[in-house]
This record gives C-alpha cells, sequence and structure tokens, in this order.
C-alpha cells in the first residue's frame, strides 16, 4: 500500500489515549480480522487498520469505507489475543471523520446515524414512523421499503403514537457539550 | 563400593526422573523412583514421533528401562505410587508414599521433583469449539490417532484436509497465558510431517504467527517438513471454526496476503500450549518451594536445579521441554543430589 | 454499492502449481521462500506500484492460486533488474518465476498487448541477426555515425550467421510460434493484487 | 423482587410484543418491574459511532435516573440497550473518561433479561412452573452480538458458545438443536441502511439454522428479530431458498410455556407466522 | 548456497591474455558504435589484442526471453555462439550487461541441467557446431579494473576533478557466478575513476536499474519508467553529479535517449550519460573523433569543454 503523504505520527498516542487499549500488545496475529463479520468485503482488515495507526496513516483511515461497515459485533475485541478494544478505535475513527465533515463512503449510513441522533435530540427517544419517512426524503426514494412497512404497518408494528422524555432540555443539553463540534 | 547409606526420592518416572534416578543409582546411591501412572514414560510415552530425527521415542524409553534394570540393586521403581505425606527432618524429609492397597514410611535424604507438565485446556476457545465439534482434537489426542492410524493404515481412508491451529493457550493475555509454550511449533511440523507421510494425499495447513524453531537442526526440520513434504503454511491465527457439510470450515486471515481466507478441513488438531500440573502445586506446598506466577517451579538464584532445602527438579515442572532438554535436567538434579550426599559424607566423617 | 469479494476458498487451488509454472525447472528452490519480504523492500518497480509484491506474487504460486497472477498486469511490470535475487537469502532466482509466469500468461491470452511490441522486434531480429535493428532512416544514420569514426558502416554479421540465425528461428518453432501471437485475442489484465483490497494506489 | 426496568425505544414501538410479553413473564414470576422514569434512549449504533461522549452521557442519565428509584438492579430485555448501558457503567468504572461520576451509579448492575432469568430467577424456579412444555419444539437459540460479547464487559456466559438460553429453553421443555452461528452477527445495526450487508450476514444465520433442522429461532434482541423477520423474504429471494422460520422472542416462549395464549403474547405480530408451531 | 559470490580481480583474471574474444553487442554496435570502437582503442594501447567474429550473432537478449522468447531458441542461440568462441580459443569478453547477464544466465542453466545441454548441442549439431561448456563469461570492465595501475599509468588527460556518477547495472551485479566486488554495494567504478583523477560521485540511487530492462520502456513508459527515471536523476542532480558512465549500451540507451521525455514533463535534467570505456578512453588521450559523440541524445560537449577536449582536436 502506498504510505499516505500526510503522516501523523501523534495518532497511535492519540488513539491509545482517547481509547483506552494499547496497541503494542497487538500480535499481528490476523484472528481479529479472519473472524469479522464483514472483514471479507473490507478494504483495510482490522489487522491492517492497526498497523495503519501505527505507521500514522491518518488521512487513508479517515476515509476508508471499513469504518462504515463495521457492524460493531465485538467479535474482534473479544477474540484479541491481547483484547484490544478494535470497535472502540472504530467508533473514535468514524467520529474524527465525521467531525472533520469528511463524506462517508456509506452516505445513507451516515444519514441514518444522524436522524437518529435528531430523533433523541427531538424528543429524548427514537420515534421509529417518523424517522423512516425522513431518512426516506433524505435518500430521495420515498417508497424506500414501503412495502415491507405496509406489511409491518398491518401486524400493527409502526405504531403512530410517540412517547418523549419530559426533561428533554437534560437529554438536550448534553448535545451542546464542548467536546461535539456541530456538523 | 557400594553406598546405601544415603537415598533420594524422585517424583515423576518421565525423562527426566528416569535420567535423574539413573544417574544417583550408577553413582552408588539408593533412588526410590515414583510415578503415578501405570506405566513409565510421562509424556515421551504418549508421542509416536520425535523432532528433529524422526526417531521413535518408545525405543529411547526401552533403552532407559533396560539401564534401569542393571541398577535395581539401588533403584526401587515404584508404579501407581504417590507421595501422601512429607515433613522436614534433619537433613531430609520424613515421605509417606501410597499405591492403591499399601502405605510406606521412609527417610530420604534428598527430593528430586520431576512431574512434568500438563496441556492446556482448548476448551477455553469457544470459537474452535473443542470439545464440541468432534472433528477438532488437541495435540495428544491426535498422537494417539496417528498411531491408531499408522497401525492400521491399510484400513483407514486417509482425511482429506487437517488444519493444525499453533498458539492455543500460548501467547494469548486474554486466556492469562501471555508465555510461549517453546515446544508447540516443533511437534505441530512434526504431526503434519507425519501425516504426510502416511496419506501424502492429505493437505496439511498450518495457521501459525510465526514458528520458532530455536535449536539444533530444529530449523531444518520445519524447512523441510514445509519443502519436503508440502504441508502448507499460513500466516495467521485461525480465527473460527464452522461445521459445514459434515466438515470444518475454518475462518483466518492470510496476513501475508492480506485477505480473509476459508479452508474446509476434516480435523482441526489444536497446538495446546503447556501448564504447569495439579498435583505439582501440592508438592510445591509440601516441600515450600518457590513457583513463578504460572505455578511452574523456580530455581534457586545461581543454581541450575535446585529448587529448596534438599529439593531439586528436573524437566516440565519447571517449563515447557523437549526430551533432550528434559534429560539433561534430570542428569543435572542427579549431579546436585550425588554432589550433596557427597558433602554430608564428608562431614560425617 | 457493495462488491461482494468472497473469501478466498482454499479448496479452490492448484496443488503443486509452482512444479508446473516452473516447467523449465529454472527456480526449482521456490518452495524455500521464507516470505521474508526483502525482496520487496528491494524492488524499484514496488516503490512505485505498491500492488506490486514479488513476496504475494511468490506466495501465489506457492499456494496455488492460479486466477490473481494469471490477470494481473503486475507480471508484467517487473524491470529483470533482479535486484530480489541478488538480495533474496535462500537465493531464489525470482526473474526466472516471472518469465515463466509470462509464458502462462501468453499461453493463456493475458496482457499480450504487452508482448507484441517485442514480438515485432523478435521477427526483426530474425532478418539481419541483430536486435534492434533499426529501419531505412536509422540505418543511414549509425552508417554516418560508423563511417565518421572510421569503421565499417554496418557491424560486420556475415550471411552465415544471419542464415544460420534464422535456421534456428523456425527449427525451434519460435517463429510460427510468434505468428501464432495477435493481439485480437488479448485478455485484459488488472492491478488485480490492488483490487478490493487496498483502495489508495497513488505512489 | 422490584427491578428497575429499562424497555428502550424499540420496545415502545416494532418490538412492543417483546415488552408486553416480558411484563407478562415476570409478573407471573412475581418480579414487579418498576420502568425506569423518563428514561432516554440508549444511543443505539448512532451514538456511539458519532459521538462517543454523548452515548456515555445518555446513559449515564438512565443509570442515574435509576440510582434515584433507590434500585441497584436494572434489567433490560433490549441486547442493544444492555450492550450500551453496561458498557457505560463498564467505562466509568475504568474512568477512561476524564469525568467523575457519582459513585453510586457505578455499583448499579446492568442486567440483560435473559441473564436476569438465569441468574436471578434460576430456571429451575421456571421449570417449575411451567404449564404446557414445547414438547418436541426444535428450536435454534440465538445469542447474536451483544448479549454475551465482550465477555469482559458482559461477565455472563461462554461468548463463543453460550448454553443459557438453550438450558432455558430445555426447561420449557423445547429441544434447543446445537448449531455454528449462536453469536454470529446478523447485521442489524444496517437493517435500514445497508440492506446488502444485511442480506449476507442474516442469510448465513438462516442458513446455519435451516441446517440444523430448526423449526423456529429464539431470539433476545429486538435488532436481531426485527432484522430477520423482517428481511427475511428479501433474503428468501436472494438465496432462493424458502426459509420459513419464525424468529420468536424468548419472552413469548417462556410466556406460552407459563400458559399464556399466543395472541396475550402478540405472536401474531411476527412477519413470519409461527401459528404453525403450535397447532 | 555455497556459491562464491565475489572474487579478487587477480583471481577473475589470473593473467592478463595477449588477446581477448569481444562478444559483438547489437545495441553497442548500433546506438552507440563509440563504445566498441573506444574498447579497441583502449587494449590496442594496453597492448591487448582485440579479436570478433562476423559468425557471432545476436546473444538473443534478456529482452525477448524474459518477455515471451521460447527458452529453447535462445539456448540454442547461445550454445552457438559459445562453439564459436571455444573454437576461437580465446577468452570471451562482452561489453554488455545483457549480453554478460544473459550468457552467464544460460550457460549456468545447461551446465546444471545437462538435458537443457544435449537438446542445445541437438539444434546446433545439424549447423555443425558443438558446444563443450564449462566457460567463463567476462567482463570489459573486469579488465579495465584488472589493469587500473597500467591505465592509471597512460593517463594523459586527466579529468581534474570531473564530477562522475557510476552507473553499474543490475545484470552484471545480479548476475552471481563469481563477480569482481560485492553486487550489495560495488564500488570498482568508482576507484576506476579515481584511477583517472575524476571525482566519484556515490549518489543515493547509484545501484538503481536503469528502468530501460526488459523492455519495459517500450510497455510501461509512462507510468512506471519515467517517474522511476526521475528518482535516478534527481539523486543524481543532488548529488551534483556531472556525468554518468555506464558498463552497458542498454543502460545508456534508457539514461540518456529517455532524458528529452522527461524535460518535456518539466524535469530537466541535462546530465551526460558515456560509456566507462569511453571515458578511459578520452582520459588515454584518444582522439574525440573515434569515440562517437555524436550518438549520444544528451549533448557531451560541456564536459569535453570541461576537460579541455574541443569538438576539432
Amino acid at each position: 500500500m502506498a504510505l499516505d503523504s500526510c503522516t501523523n505520527y501523534s495518532l497511535q498516542e492519540e488513539i491509545q489515549r482517547n481509547c483506552d487499549v494499547n496497541l503494542d500488545t497487538c500480535y499481528e496475529c490476523g484472528k481479529c480480522s479472519g473472524g469479522c463479520s464483514n472483514g471479507h468485503i473490507f478494504d483495510f482488515t482490522p489487522r491492517k487498520i492497526i498497523q495503519l495507526i501505527k505507521l500514522g496513516q491518518e488521512n487513508t483511515l479517515l476515509h476508508m469505507d471499513a469504518l462504515w461497515i463495521c457492524v460493531a459485533c465485538n467479535i474482534c475485541w473479544d477474540r484479541c489475543p491481547s483484547s484490544i478494544n478494535i470497535p472502540r478505535i472504530m467508533d473514535y475513527l468514524r467520529e474524527k471523520a465525521h467531525q472533520q465533515g469528511i463524506t462517508a463512503t456509506r452516505p445513507q449510513v451516515e444519514t441514518f446515524h444522524r436522524l437518529m441522533l435528531d430523533s433523541i435530540y427531538k424528543r429524548g427517544r427514537v420515534a421509529e414512523v417518523p424517522m423512516m419517512i425522513q431518512y426516506n426524503l433524505a435518500i430521495g426514494n420515498l417508497f424506500n421499503e414501503s412495502g415491507m412497512a405496509a406489511r409491518m404497518l398491518l401486524k400493527g408494528k409502526l405504531r403512530p403514537v410517540l412517547t418523549s422524555v419530559k426533561q428533554i432540555q437534560t437529554v438536550r443539553q448534553m448535545f451542546n457539550n464542548p467536546k461535539k463540534k456541530e456538523g | 563400593m557400594q553406598n546405601t547409606a544415603k537415598t533420594a526420592l524422585v517424583i515423576g518416572a518421565g525423562p527426566a526422573g528416569i535420567e535423574a534416578a539413573l544417574k544417583i543409582g550408577q553413582a552408588g546411591y539408593s533412588v526410590i523412583l515414583i510415578e503415578k501412572e501405570k506405566q513409565i514414560g510421562g509424556m515421551v510415552g504418549k508421542l509416536c514421533s520425535s523432532f528433529p530425527r524422526w526417531e521413535n521415542p518408545q525405543e529411547m524409553l526401552d533403552l532407559k528401562t533396560r539401564e534401569l534394570g542393571k541398577f535395581l540393586s539401588n533403584i526401587t521403581l515404584l508404579t501407581n505410587t504417590t507421595l501422601k505425606f512429607c515433613e522436614p527432618v534433619e537433613k531430609g524429609y520424613l515421605v509417606i508414599l501410597e499405591d492403591s492397597d499399601k502405605e510406606l514410611n521412609v527417610k530420604v535424604d534428598a527430593v528430586v521433583l520431576a512431574t512434568g507438565f500438563d496441556l492446556f485446556d482448548a476448551s477455553v476457545y469457544g470459537e474452535y469449539g473443542y470439545g464440541i465439534y468432534p472433528g477438532v482434537m488437541d495435540a495428544l489426542e491426535f498422537e494417539n490417532q496417528l498411531k491408531d492410524w499408522s497401525a492400521h493404515k491399510s484400513q483407514t481412508e486417509a482425511p482429506g484436509a487437517i488444519a493444525f491451529f499453533k498458539c492455543v493457550g500460548s501467547r494469548d493475555r486474554s486466556k492469562g497465558n501471555p508465555y510461549c509454550s517453546k515446544i508447540c511449533c516443533m511437534y505441530t511440523a512434526k504431526q503434519a510431517g507425519l501425516v504426510k507421510e502416511l496419506f501424502p494425499e492429505t493437505k496439511c495447513y498450518v495457521f501459525y504467527m510465526d514458528y520458532r524453531s530455536a535449536g539444533k537442526g530444529y530449523e531444518e526440520f520445519v524447512r523441510s517438513v514445509i519443502e519436503e513434504k508440502h504441508v502448507h503454511y499460513i500466516r495467521g491465527r485461525a480465527s473460527k471454526v464452522l461445521p459445514q457439510n459434515n466438515r470444518l470450515l475454518v475462518r483466518a486471515e492470510d496476513t501475508l496476503m492480506g485477505i480473509p481466507i476459508e479452508v474446509e478441513v476434516d480435523k482441526v488438531v489444536l497446538a495446546t500450549g503447556v501448564i504447569p500440573r495439579k498435583e505439582t502445586a501440592r508438592l510445591v506446598e509440601a516441600f515450600g518451594i518457590n513457583t513463578d506466577q504460572y505455578g511452574f517451579i523456580e530455581s534457586e538464584f545461581g543454581s541450575p536445579a535446585k529448587a529448596g532445602k534438599r529439593v531439586f527438579f528436573a524437566g516440565g515442572c519447571n517449563f515447557a521441554i523437549e526430551l533432550p532438554g528434559a534429560q539433561y535436567q534430570g542428569a543435572a538434579a542427579a549431579a546436585e543430589v550425588i554432589n550433596l550426599f557427597y558433602q554430608d559424607e564428608q562431614e560425617e566423617r | 454499492m457493495v462488491i461482494f469479494l468472497p473469501r478466498e476458498k482454499a479448496g479452490e487451488l492448484v496443488d503443486g502449481l509452482y512444479k508446473k509454472v516452473d516447467s523449465y525447472h529454472l527456480v526449482e528452490n521456490l518452495e524455500s521462500c521464507l516470505a521474508c519480504g526483502k525482496c520487496v523492500g528491494n524492488c524499484p518497480v514496488a516503490s512505485l506500484t505498491p500492488s506490486y509484491n514479488p513476496r504475494q506474487i511468490i506466495r501465489d504460486v506457492l499456494t496455488g492460486n492460479m486466477r490473481r497472477w494469471l490477470q494481473s498486469e503486475e507480471i508484467w511490470r517487473c524491470f529483470w533488474c533482479a535486484g530480489c535475487y541478488t538480495g533474496c537469502p535462500v537465493d531464489i532466482h525470482y526473474p526466472m518465476l516471472v518469465m515463466q509466469l509470462r509464458f502462462r500468461a501468453i499461453e493463456n491470452q493475458y496482457g499480450l498487448k504487452y508482448f507484441t511490441p517485442f514480438k515485432r522486434f523478435a521477427l526483426r531480429a530474425r532478418e539481419d541477426a541483430l536486435t534492434f535493428a533499426p529501419g531505412a532512416k536509422g540505418r543511414e544514420r549509425i552508417m554516418r555515425l560508423r563511417t565518421a569514426m572510421g569503421v565499417s558502416p554496418w557491424p560486420e554479421v556475415s550471411e552465415k550467421a544471419v542464415a544460420e540465425y534464422k535456421a534456428l528461428f523456425d527449427m525451434t518453432g519460435t517463429t510460427e510460434w510468434l505468428n501464432a501471437i495477435n493481439d485480437e485475442d488479448d485478455k485484459p489484465v488488472s492491478l488485480t493484487y490492488a483490487a478490493g483490497r487496498i483502495k489508495d494506489e497513488q505512489s | 423482587m422490584d427491578i428497575a426496568y429499562f424497555p428502550g425505544c424499540s420496545l415502545h414501538g416494532m418490538a412492543k410484543e417483546y415488552d408486553v410479553s416480558t411484563r407478562i413473564i415476570c409478573r407471573h414470576l412475581g418480579i414487579s418491574l418498576k420502568e425506569v422514569k423518563d428514561w432516554n434512549c440508549c444511543g443505539a449504533t448512532a451514538a456511539h459511532s458519532l459521538d462517543h461522549l454523548l452515548s456515555i452521557s445518555l446513559n449515564v442519565r438512565n443509570l442515574a435516573l435509576t440510582r434515584d428509584m433507590q434500585l441497584n438492579c436494572l434489567m433490560t430485555p433490549c441486547a442493544g440497550c444492555f450492550s450500551r448501558l453496561k458498557g457505560t457503567s463498564y467505562e466509568i468504572k475504568r474512568n477512561s473518561q476524564d469525568f467523575t461520576y457519582p459513585d453510586s451509579i457505578k455499583d448499579i448492575s446492568v442486567e440483560h433479561l435473559l441473564q436476569f432469568l438465569v441468574d436471578r430467577v434460576g430456571v429451575e424456579t421456571i421449570k417449575n412452573k411451567v404449564q404446557n412444555p414445547l414438547k418436541g419444539l426444535k428450536v435454534a437459540a440465538y445469542y447474536g452480538c451483544l448479549i454475551t460479547r465482550p465477555h469482559c464487559i458482559t461477565q455472563f456466559d461462554d461468548p463463543e458458545q453460550p448454553v443459557s438460553m438453550d438450558k432455558l429453553l430445555k426447561a420449557l421443555g423445547a429441544e434447543p438443536v446445537s448449531w455454528s452461528h449462536k453469536t454470529e452477527c446478523c447485521g442489524g445495526g444496517f437493517a435500514v441502511s445497508d440492506t446488502a450487508i444485511v442480506l449476507d450476514l442474516g442469510g448465513q444465520v438462516l442458513e446455519a439454522a435451516r441446517e440444523a433442522g430448526a423449526r423456529a429461532i429464539v431470539t433476545a434482541c429486538p435488532m436481531c428479530q426485527t432484522n430477520l423477520d423482517t428481511r427475511q423474504k428479501a433474503i428468501e429471494k436472494e438465496r432462493g431458498i424458502d426459509f420459513n422460520l419464525p424468529i420468536i422472542y424468548l419472552s413469548q416462549l417462556i410466556g406460552l410455556a407459563l400458559g399464556y395464549s399466543p395472541r396475550e403474547l402478540g405472536l401474531n405480530r411476527l412477519l413470519v407466522s409461527p401459528a404453525n408451531l403450535f397447532s | 548456497m555455497n556459491r562464491v559470490r565475489v572474487v579478487e580481480p587477480d583471481q577473475r583474471i589470473p593473467e592478463v591474455p595477449e588477446a581477448i574474444f569481444l562478444f559483438r553487442s547489437c545495441t553497442g554496435s548500433m546506438e552507440y558504435p563509440g563504445t566498441e570502437n573506444a574498447i579497441k582503442e583502449i587494449l590496442k594501447l594496453l597492448g591487448i589484442e582485440v579479436v570478433m567474429d562476423p559468425d557471432q550473432t545476436c546473444c538473443s537478449g534478456y529482452l525477448l526471453t524474459c518477455s515471451g522468447y521460447l527458452p529453447e531458441f535462445s539456448l540454442g542461440v547461445t550454445a552457438r555462439n559459445m562453439s564459436i568462441i571455444e573454437k576461437s580459443g580465446l577468452p570471451p569478453y562482452v561489453f554488455c550487461n545483457g549480453c554478460y547477464g544473459y550468457l552467464s544466465e544460460l550457460t549456468h542453466i545447461m551446465e546444471h541441467n545437462p538435458a537443457y545441454k544435449d537438446m542445445a548441442n541437438g539444434l546446433i549439431g545439424s549447423l555443425g557446431y558443438h558446444y563443450k561448456g564449462g566457460n567463463n563469461i567476462f567482463h570489459v570492465q573486469e579488465l579495465y579494473y584488472r589493469l587500473k595501475d597500467e591505465i592509471a599509468g597512460k593517463v594523459v588527460r586527466p579529468l581534474n576533478g570531473l564530477r562522475v556518477g557510476c552507473h553499474y547495472g543490475c545484470h552484471y551485479l545480479a548476475n552471481q557466478y563469481g563477480i569482481l566486488d560485492d553486487g550489495g554495494y560495488p564500488a570498482f567504478h568508482e576507484e576506476l575513476i579515481e584511477a583517472l583523477g575524476g571525482t566519484p560521485v556515490f549518489y543515493k540511487e547509484r545501484q538503481m536499474c536503469c528502468g530501460y530492462s526488459v523492455g519495459r520502456g517500450f510497455t510501461h513508459k509512462e507510468e512506471l519508467v519515467q517517474p522511476h527515471l526521475y528518482k535516478k536523476f534527481k539523486s543524481a542532480r543532488e548529488a551534483g553529479v556531472e556525468l554518468i558512465t555506464t558498463v552497458c549500451p542498454g543502460c545508456n540507451v534508457a539514461l540518456d535517449r529517455e532524458q528529452p521525455a522527461l524535460a518535456k514533463k518539466g524535469y530537466e535534467f541535462d546530465i551526460p550519460v558515456i560509456d566507462m570505456g569511453q571515458l578511459i578512453a578520452l582520459a588515454l588521450g584518444v582522439p574525440v573523433e573515434k569515440l562517437g559523440f555524436g550518438a549520444n541524445t544528451v549533448s557531451v560537449d560541456k564536459v569535453l569543454k570541461k576537460l579541455g577536449v574541443g569538438k576539432g582536436d
């Protein structure tokens, strides 16, 4: 792989500080990658990702596809002989990419996450029906999944009744904490 | 001249214990060699070949048994026997040995611990499904399998493929065994080689992080297994075993290619690491000697085989060790014992 | 959209492929490869084309993964500088492997477009026992230069030599073998070692 | 006994039946569930994907609310919420965040319904209460990613080869099949946003269950349920196999064994109808 | 791997031959005829007779073989040429790394695999040749180095500190059937340069391949060869190299002919590239018109000026 020109040599320290891991304990054995639920479609397997962090390839890392198709199933973390918390690292990188406004390789995934957060911001809980509608608007396909939605509606799965948190402001103030950049 | 005034107790009749007993006996002192199993030979007795020269360990054992036979006047071999009780006395220990029916009280002037090691319990690794999928076996079980195969080669039909996983219970902090068990690389190469010997058509895959072959002729041994026997080494720690149409599907990453791969095999052999015996812990307590954090016996500073007051050790109870190494340590322990006895005699004169 | 790359199936691999590839017995010690990667460190092409990786190509030949190298452009990029061979701790003559990989590729009509220029050279060399003998204009220039130095205007190559060189061409069937190759049936090749796995390919 | 109960958003929405059935069986087992007052969403995948700090604070609030109720055991039937809540208490225990939290919330033990039933209530207790055992019902116990993984957080059962749910199902008289994908991922997080992944991963799970000869999949996670249930048609189309595997909630199955009617337990709300299982 | 990789010059060439068989290089005799001529001139001054044989053909080239010639053919051609050399009874000297690597490679193959030798003999037998085998292939640079001191003694036109960067060429270094000096870090060209009164420059990429190798210049010029050469020239210029010497017409072609293309891309280097032989010949006072610098794409004039050699004299 071509080494990235913009290399961030403090990336490893940064990640270790924030994610409460020690990447120097990595055996490079690849056990994480062999079992990874989506490893076969990752552009960089978890093992490579750790290697890239050590090489400080920030740019590559923040732009990679793996960030947006990691299902956070924790298999890597659980099987790792050094129990390195890889899911947390993925979260950290994803968050960083998001804050830097880097467009996700899977925009719809990012959109979905954002809408979910919006919903939490609005009423402190996730309301599925409105969120689905917003999502369809966002991805510009109003009838996405509509067939399924109908079947679910018949089964009474999609309830228009929405419950909300009463002291919503206590929830909202979490959003405006200094650490979070409004994106 | 023969001097039977002094007696040494050797616990465990594996290669190390036998060697120690022999040397002490040959020096003219009397030895009690006890073994909890029915057979002598310990681990070695369970193996069907050895590295780096493909010798049959059984032959070596027979040789040693013959030698023991020559010194029966000095060396008393008690199988099915364990140490029941011991208390320190002046210049030695009072011990009670017990077998199925009777007990035996003796005063011994020195003790050699040669209790050997145990294998890691692979069922801790849920992902490998040891004890769940019949095709998954640990190293010793596979040694038996190999013996069985070579016994009735004609009427067994060759397995299509076998996968060997290395570092099972070794180099794994999350399972509390950060150490390298040292022998697995070699015996895995040996087992894979034997399979190819028996069934050249069988595909052998060895999933490894790196192979550690520090030792006389070891590297050549592993290379020959790869280059001449065509065992297929895949660099990457196997990650998951799944059952698939009555075979086993192994998932791993080929870290050299950087690509997740799948291999369908009939058997999975786990190169299980080495751990201390439970019995050793009991003895350690009884004789009040030191162990490391894992429970392996520690030597006193500056001495190769001394564990405590008139207590010595040899072989696997100290750490993972291969056959020759165990014999060296047995001899070393014997040397210390003989020296100790000699000193005693000087004082007594 | 998602491209579903299957996990590599070890079952699909060709057993003992390297023996088939090394039909001329020029790299018989291939199996002693330690996968140490010293070759890659030495390789000028790898430094320009990150996906070109002698170690991985050797590995694929050993594991029997035909598909990837056969359809790869990488094997056509090798400079044959033999830096890999110079450094190799077990003296694997990697260039000789690449040579034979290219034979296989040509057999299977992959990357012919990389071969056709040499086909032209070969067939012209056949005419006057000199490789790279240029066309009429080039000849004049050469003659001018050589005469200026006071040596024979054209390198002394005897009729005999030319005839016998040509004869060898035909005896060994090289001529029709060359003529048989035409770039119509060229199958496309790509940087297969980069595909899908490693994204940024900038050198 | 009094237990703080955290239903979570999906149990108030798509997975209503899970909520209902859980409440029913708990009542039957003499456990009074005290729903956490004014609870908020655990943040789910979205929060920890885009804003780690937010996902921590959201759950700290929930834990704090639990403490206000003077209860020190918080039970949730939703694997996702469980993972987030327990993860949060794990993190604040390790103090890896440079914030301080009131100690009292650190020793609230977060438990998943399954863990709760097995560890606190006990399999025997449930076994004794079984009215109509589910004779010979071959089911696959599907734990999913988040109930047992990672072990260092959940501290419950074997992360790779769990057995607790199988024990429970045996106690109900059902026959849990032994199968390979107990803890493989179904891709639930991408149920909506990246269907291709779901079809791939979910497909693998369904096929494994089918090969093992299960007639239904039992799950204790609303995401897994919704995912495998609603996507089953699509997966069937893609793989060209007719699975027709009902995805049933653990609580519903227990409810049935305890003698409640399918209707009360909301079994009718499953897209792949389990009707033919109990006829 | 018990092969001797590095030998001393006087082991390699125990006593200096009176006469040598000079193996014609196609590229050498056509692209840069000056190279061939320079060798003849030098050896004349050193009192060594040069024999060439018109019956000798092209060595049939790495370039073509490893891009798809059938080895049967290459072996045949090599066997034929070698048998001609054997007939002459003189030590064979080549002045092209291509020929060197190629001949030694294929002779090695035939030695180590008799079947091929027989096959080749079967081929050329019909043409009335027979190849015995077991002979060494030499490169003229080895002879230069063996005669370093004589050459130094004969210098009439010292290079007075001309900063020269050497290019060894891979197919000599990589062909480790007992070569001069260490293939990993050779330095004997530099010693020669010093002997001629020049300043050898150990520029960073001095061992880097010329990029012409095996004709990637025809297939991957844009994406490989040019960026590759850019690296080499860049490091050379940074080290202040005024002249690059090669010992292989092939390398010469690559390094010399490609520079305009690089210049068009905006990378102007303008470093003249000549053969080691030509440089020695210059130092030994061989008249410049005999060295055919007219063949070079990058003009050698400023070097000549620095050495005080006018085009005319």
